[in-house]
């Protein structure tokens, strides 16, 4: 059954780029989480197995890919709040605009320092 | 084709045609057709109010709405059935706010009212605070709860169905109604829809004109589809301008402008309604308004860089005021014009408004066949009717009390008619004249395009049939809309597809201006008057002797013209008298 | 005629009344404001504090697990990310699984995936032994006996 | 409409200009697909978009088919995909787009397309109808009006402003993935009722909106908010009907 044809994409705004980002980190960390707890159930195996998977997560590469993962965690969780304000704040619908600006604002001063310091640590270390 | 059938059938879903339904709905079949989504209909563009002498905020009673009527009418109104509506105004109000209508109201949570053109108190004293609205949009308001209860009440509409024909069937020597035929947009299937009674509540006609506050819909299918079923017309000649379009636009302003304070001026800044109505200035009624404004141009103090339109001064106004109480009409003036209306006045001039004429009827809606006979059956409401409460020109906020009360009255008759009428034979063939109609246009290979007739119909019956008229535009109006017609009949559109063939059906409604615009021309050349919305150049006077009458105008069969007969005006308490304001 | 228009949607039925969603909705804010402490601490200690990712390693673990605030800390953060999770994972699948079938199969994916995952990690937390005996004594947190 | 605004004083001031127009085309009769077609036409000053798509079908192809009323704003009638975003055509000025490209007009995304721009309204219109949007009140009705105050009749006067254009419910993200939710606009609708302090069916509406496809279903993604041609704050009103189901029932 053909649906209303796929036209343009939807030209939407900070609510929906929030959204849109907001969904995919989500989904992002969710399956990292997965093989998060998977290889820290390691530690029951033995210290060996744990150590040598761990020692994966501090090549560069992976540092990198880690230093996405924050930055997914952090914009989720900021975000997040911000949601929670729109939801129980009443101003919140009105100024969710500029609640937006702040988490990209407060996600930028966090990662920058975070970024330095990680990635000093995975290329210094 | 299929066939339906109903004990009412409502022709219309705008005020006049729901509220009738709520009625008829609850105690026989009903089925509501109309050409829009009922939402869509154009009695929710109604900004100002609705008038009703609840008496909330100061003294008032309903005789004195009765004499307002009459008299902003320019007596040509029947005074009984003024009567009936002034005093069924209250509970018409009463019954919306019942129904949820979320009117603006008193600190004492009464139902607020404001001022508006030609209502005052003690027949003509000073003005009166008799509209009672929802802020601008109070026939939005009145659309949506009719809308609402119609969906409580179940209401069976079919949504996208345009009538185009009127059933008749001969029963012992009586034309009695036997149905309507209906084009499905969607589908492009004819319709037909076998009922007892039926109720036609299509609204109004202001497409014939091009400057004009109706929506591109309203095209006068029910009274077009009257006059071809050889029913009469009754005063169409009286058609309301109303002051405040936009400049070049006719997007419409509210008359709640002005009662709110809003003031008229010309180029050189004066208060110019002071001199054409010492007592009411701005709100006096609209006839006279515009017809001042149209002078003040005329006389060259128009503003602008053509000097063609006047201006609305809101500057003066608290602009929480406006805000509060005009919210949806400034913002016109923003969006369309670029207008801010804290700061800078509108530009603003007269457009096509309201039709005061329409299928003749009686107080119960009956609709007339003639001078005295109803035609069985057959009722109408709102725009589309006249029951001659308009007179020669409505008062402002008098329409959707028109819809309101006289589209119940239309809906409880005609239900009791279906519940003791027997069903009438549809006649022969019931939609063939409907499918001739359309396979005439639509097999039509080459032809004119219908936008250019109608362009140059709305231009010429702009130029010629407007504010101002005369024996001599009148005439250029009347040959123009003749050689239009001529060339409709090779009219031809493009889309010969079935589904959603919107253009076929704007053919169809050009074909229905046409006819409307003849009425209105013949009409107005044989009043030799003026009065009310008509205004004759050459006959500045109101002529009580000899036009003190209603035109009734029939489809003449010999000549595919318009034959004209009159019906005199009820007169009940009040004597024709000059009109000052 | 050579195309069919395509039927309107199935009407819509209400599915008795429940708050389930109403429920899920406020555990979603609640779990998410409580996430923000624990995952930012768990992020600062672990990736930030001393030598950052390069001090992580089975002592590492163990040298936290010892202490039961890390332990309670973790079994939270476990808990109530995975909840979290798949309650969201569950929105995602509902928005964009039109199949009534297919939804049903990825939801009972997702719900064994997080069952399994909670139920392991819960063990991990609780069985941990910071001083698996026969571990190299060298991997082993400080304050583990020497054999 | 498009001649009239041609004379009208104020455009003088506007110079005319080129629209090129990028239209989502089907016909059902004729087409499995939709299809892109592009028309330029010369506008002025103040003209809108139904004004050249108008132009368009009464000049060029009279085929061209869509939905439009009232011409300004007031029947929501011509709601539509422009330039990516639901607007009203009567309402969105060409002289505001960018025209140095074209400007696309699509149908609102959501619900189907019958031909051209236009679509399937019913499903819409029956998730209005599922939220009981008309007063409940019990016991007989009073002689006179019943009261109200300004302050509670202006709890609700921002969802009384909704014209049904759809504009809102087919911009939800949501609405489009499987269009089993209820949509913003039925929520305002039903929020127009619950804030009113003369009705008592709120129990009734909430527990219609606690569905699995009702409020919880909305991910604040304020499309709906950004399409109102209304201006109505719709997201806020989808956030007050939630709380109000938390706080005044759980
Ligand atoms: C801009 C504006 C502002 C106004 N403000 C006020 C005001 O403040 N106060 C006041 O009292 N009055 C006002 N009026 C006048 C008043 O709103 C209208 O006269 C009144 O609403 C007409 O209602 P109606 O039910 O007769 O017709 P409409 O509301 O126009 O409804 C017509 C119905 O008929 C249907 N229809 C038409 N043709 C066909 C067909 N062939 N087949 C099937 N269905 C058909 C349509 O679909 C529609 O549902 C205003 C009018 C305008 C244009
Ligand atoms: C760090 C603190 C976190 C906060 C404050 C937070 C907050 C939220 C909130 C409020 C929502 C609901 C969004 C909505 O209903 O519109 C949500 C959704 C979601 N969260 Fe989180 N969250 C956090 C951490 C996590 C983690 C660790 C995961 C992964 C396991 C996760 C995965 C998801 C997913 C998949 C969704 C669904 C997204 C959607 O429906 O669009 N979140 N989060
Ligand atoms: S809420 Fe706004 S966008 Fe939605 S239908 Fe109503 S008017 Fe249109
Ligand atoms: S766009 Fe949809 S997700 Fe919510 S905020 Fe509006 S209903
Ligand atoms: S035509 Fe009525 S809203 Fe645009």
């Amino acid at each position: 059954m053909p649906k209303a044809p796929a036209g343009t994409l939807y030209r939407g705004r900070e609510g929906m780029w929030s959204w849109v980002a907001h969904r995919v980190t989500g989904i992002g960390i969710f399956f990292f989480l997965f093989a998060h707890i998977l290889d820290t159930a390691l530690v029951r195996v033995s210290p060996e197995a744990y150590n040598e998977v761990i020692a994966t997560y501090k090549n560069p590469i992976v540092g990198l890919m880690e230093v996405g993962l924050v930055a997914a965690i952090v914009f989720h969780a900021f975000n997040g709040l911000r949601i929670v304000l729109v939801d129980f704040w009443s101003k919140g619908p009105r100024f969710q605009k500029q609640l937006f600006a702040s988490v990209l604002v407060l996600w930028v001063v966090l990662m920058v320092p975070f970024t330095i310091r990680h990635l000093s640590h995975v290329f210094g270390g | 084709m299929q066939t339906h059938q109903y004990d009412v059938v409502i022709v219309g879903a705008g005020g006049a045609g729901m509220r009738a339904a709520l009625e008829s709905g609850q105690r026989v079949r009903t089925a509501v057709l109309t050409k829009l989504y009922p939402t869509r209909s154009h009695t929710g563009a109604a900004q100002g109010g609705m008038c009703a002498a609840l008496a909330n905020v100061e003294e008032d009673n309903w005789e004195w709405h009765t004499f307002d009527t009459v008299k902003g009418g320019d007596f040509l109104v029947d005074q009984d059935a003024a009567e009936v509506m002034a005093k069924e105004a209250i509970d018409a109000v009463l019954d919306l706010e019942k129904m949820g209508l979320p009117f603006n109201r008193t600190p004492d949570g009464l139902i607020d009212q404001r001022r508006f053109g030609g209502h005052t108190r003690k027949h003509g004293e000073a003005a009166v605070r008799r509209s009672c609205y929802a802020a601008d949009r109070t026939g939005h308001m009145i659309l949506q709860t009719l809308y609402q209860q119609c969906i409580k009440r179940d209401v069976e509409f079919y949504n996208e169905f345009y009538v185009l024909d009127l059933l008749f069937t001969e029963v012992d020597g009586v034309r009695r109604t036997a149905g309507v035929v209906a084009y499905e947009l969607a589908t492009g299937e004819i319709h037909v829809f076998r009922a007892k009674a039926v109720v036609f509540a299509t609204g109004g006609a202001g497409k014939v004109y091009k400057t004009t506050s109706n929506a591109h819909t309203l095209t006068g299918d029910g009274m077009a589809i009257a006059l071809r079923s050889g029913l009469p017309l009754e005063d169409m000649e009286f058609f309301q301008f109303h002051p405040t379009g936009l400049a070049g636009l006719g997007i419409l302003l509210s008359e709640a402008a002005r009662g709110e304070g809003a003031i008229l001026r010309n180029s050189e800044g004066e208060r110019f309604m002071e001199r054409y109505a010492p007592t009411l200035k701005d709100l006096a009624p609209r006839d006279v308004v515009a017809r001042a404004m149209a002078n003040e141009v005329r006389e060259g103090r128009g503003s602008g860089p053509n000097k063609d339109y006047v201006l609305l001064d809101l500057t003066h106004l608290e602009p929480s005021h406006i805000d509060a109480k005009l919210p949806d009409i400034t913002e016109f003036a923003r969006t369309y014009l670029g207008v801010e209306p804290y700061t800078e006045p509108v530009p603003v001039f007269p457009t096509a408004h309201y039709a005061m004429g329409g299928m003749p009827t009686t107080i119960d809606a009956e609709v007339l066949g003639d001078n005295t006979h109803v035609v069985p059956g057959l009722y109408a409401a709102g725009e589309v009717a006249c029951v001659s409460v308009h007179g020669a020109n409505r008062l402002g906020t008098n329409s959707l009390l028109d819809i309101n009360v006289f589209g119940r009255r239309a809906g409880l008759a005609a239900a009791a008619f279906a519940e003791k009428a027997p069903l009438v034979e549809l006649p022969d063939a019931p939609s063939a004249d409907t499918e001739a109609l359309l396979e005439g246009i639509r097999d039509r290979a080459d032809g004119e395009r219908v936008a250019v007739l109608r362009r140059e119909l709305q231009e010429t019956m702009d130029a010629n049939a407007q504010v101002f008229r005369s024996e001599a535009t009148l005439k250029q109006a009347l040959s123009d809309v003749h050689a239009l017609k001529a060339r409709y009949a090779n009219v031809s559109v493009q889309d010969k597809g079935r589904r959603f063939n919107t253009d076929l059906l704007e053919a169809v409604e050009l074909g229905f201006l046409l006819d409307l615009a003849e009425v209105i021309v013949v009409g107005a050349l044989e009043r030799k008057e003026s009065r009310g919305g008509h205004f004759r150049e050459d006959y500045q006077n109101r002529d009580d002797v000899n036009y003190m009458r209603h035109t009734m105008a029939y489809r003449s069969a010999e000549d595919d013209g318009v034959r004209l007969d009159f019906k005199p005006v009820v007169v009940t308490r009040y004597q024709p008298m000059e009109r000052k304001f | 005629m050579t195309t069919t228009i395509p039927a309107p949607r199935t009407p819509r039925r209400l599915r008795g009344r429940t708050n389930t969603e109403l429920y899920a909705w406020m555990f979603m804010r609640a779990s998410g404001v409580l996430l923000v402490i624990l995952i930012f601490t768990h992020l600062f200690v672990n990736l930030v504090t001393g030598d950052g990712i390069n001090a992580l390693d089975f002592g590492f673990v163990a040298g936290k697990w010892a202490n039961p605030v890390w332990q309670v800390w973790d079994l939270m953060m476990l808990w109530l990310a995975m909840l979290h999770g798949t309650n969201g994972m569950r929105t995602v699948i509902n928005d964009y699984a039109e199949r009534d079938q297919l939804r049903l199969w990825l939801k009972v994916g997702l719900y064994t995936a997080t069952t399994i995952t909670i139920v392991l990690g819960t063990l991990v937390i609780f069985t941990f032994d910071p001083c698996p005996p026969d571990a190299a004594a060298d991997l082993l947190p400080s304050f583990c006996p020497v054999p | 409409m498009t001649a009239a605004v041609a004379d009208a004083p104020v455009a003088g001031a506007v110079p005319s200009f080129q629209v090129t127009l990028r239209l989502r085309r089907f016909n059902p009769e004729s087409d499995t697909e939709a299809r892109w077609e592009e028309h330029t036409v010369t506008m002025h000053g103040t003209d809108r978009v139904l004004d050249a798509l108008h132009k368009i079908k009464w000049e060029i192809d009279g085929s061209l088919t869509f939905r439009r009323s009232c011409a300004h704003g007031i029947c929501g009638s011509d709601a539509m995909r422009i330039n990516g975003r639901n607007r009203l055509a009567c309402k969105t000025l060409l002289k505001d787009l960018p025209l140095d490209k074209p400007v696309t007009v699509e149908p609102i995304k959501g619900l189907a397309v019958l031909k051209d721009l236009v679509v399937d309204m019913d499903p819409f219109f029956e998730a209005y109808k599922s939220i009981m949007p008309f007063l409940v009140t019990t016991g007989n009705d009073p002689s006179r009006e019943r009261r109200q105050s300004p302050e509670d009749r202006a709890r609700y006067d921002d969802t009384t402003k909704c014209i049904m254009c759809a504009a809102c419910t087919t911009s939800c993200p949501v609405y489009w993935s499987d269009g089993q939710y209820f949509g913003p606009q039925a929520i305002v609708g039903a929020h127009r009722f619950i804030f009113d302090s003369r009705d008592e069916g709120a129990e009734q509406r909430l527990e219609i909106l606690n569905d699995r496809d009702g409020v919880w279903r909305c991910r604040t993604t304020f499309n709906c908010t950004d399409a109102c041609p209304r201006g109505i704050e719709v997201t806020k009103a989808i956030q007050e009907v939630k709380r109000a189901l938390l706080f005044r029932r759980v």
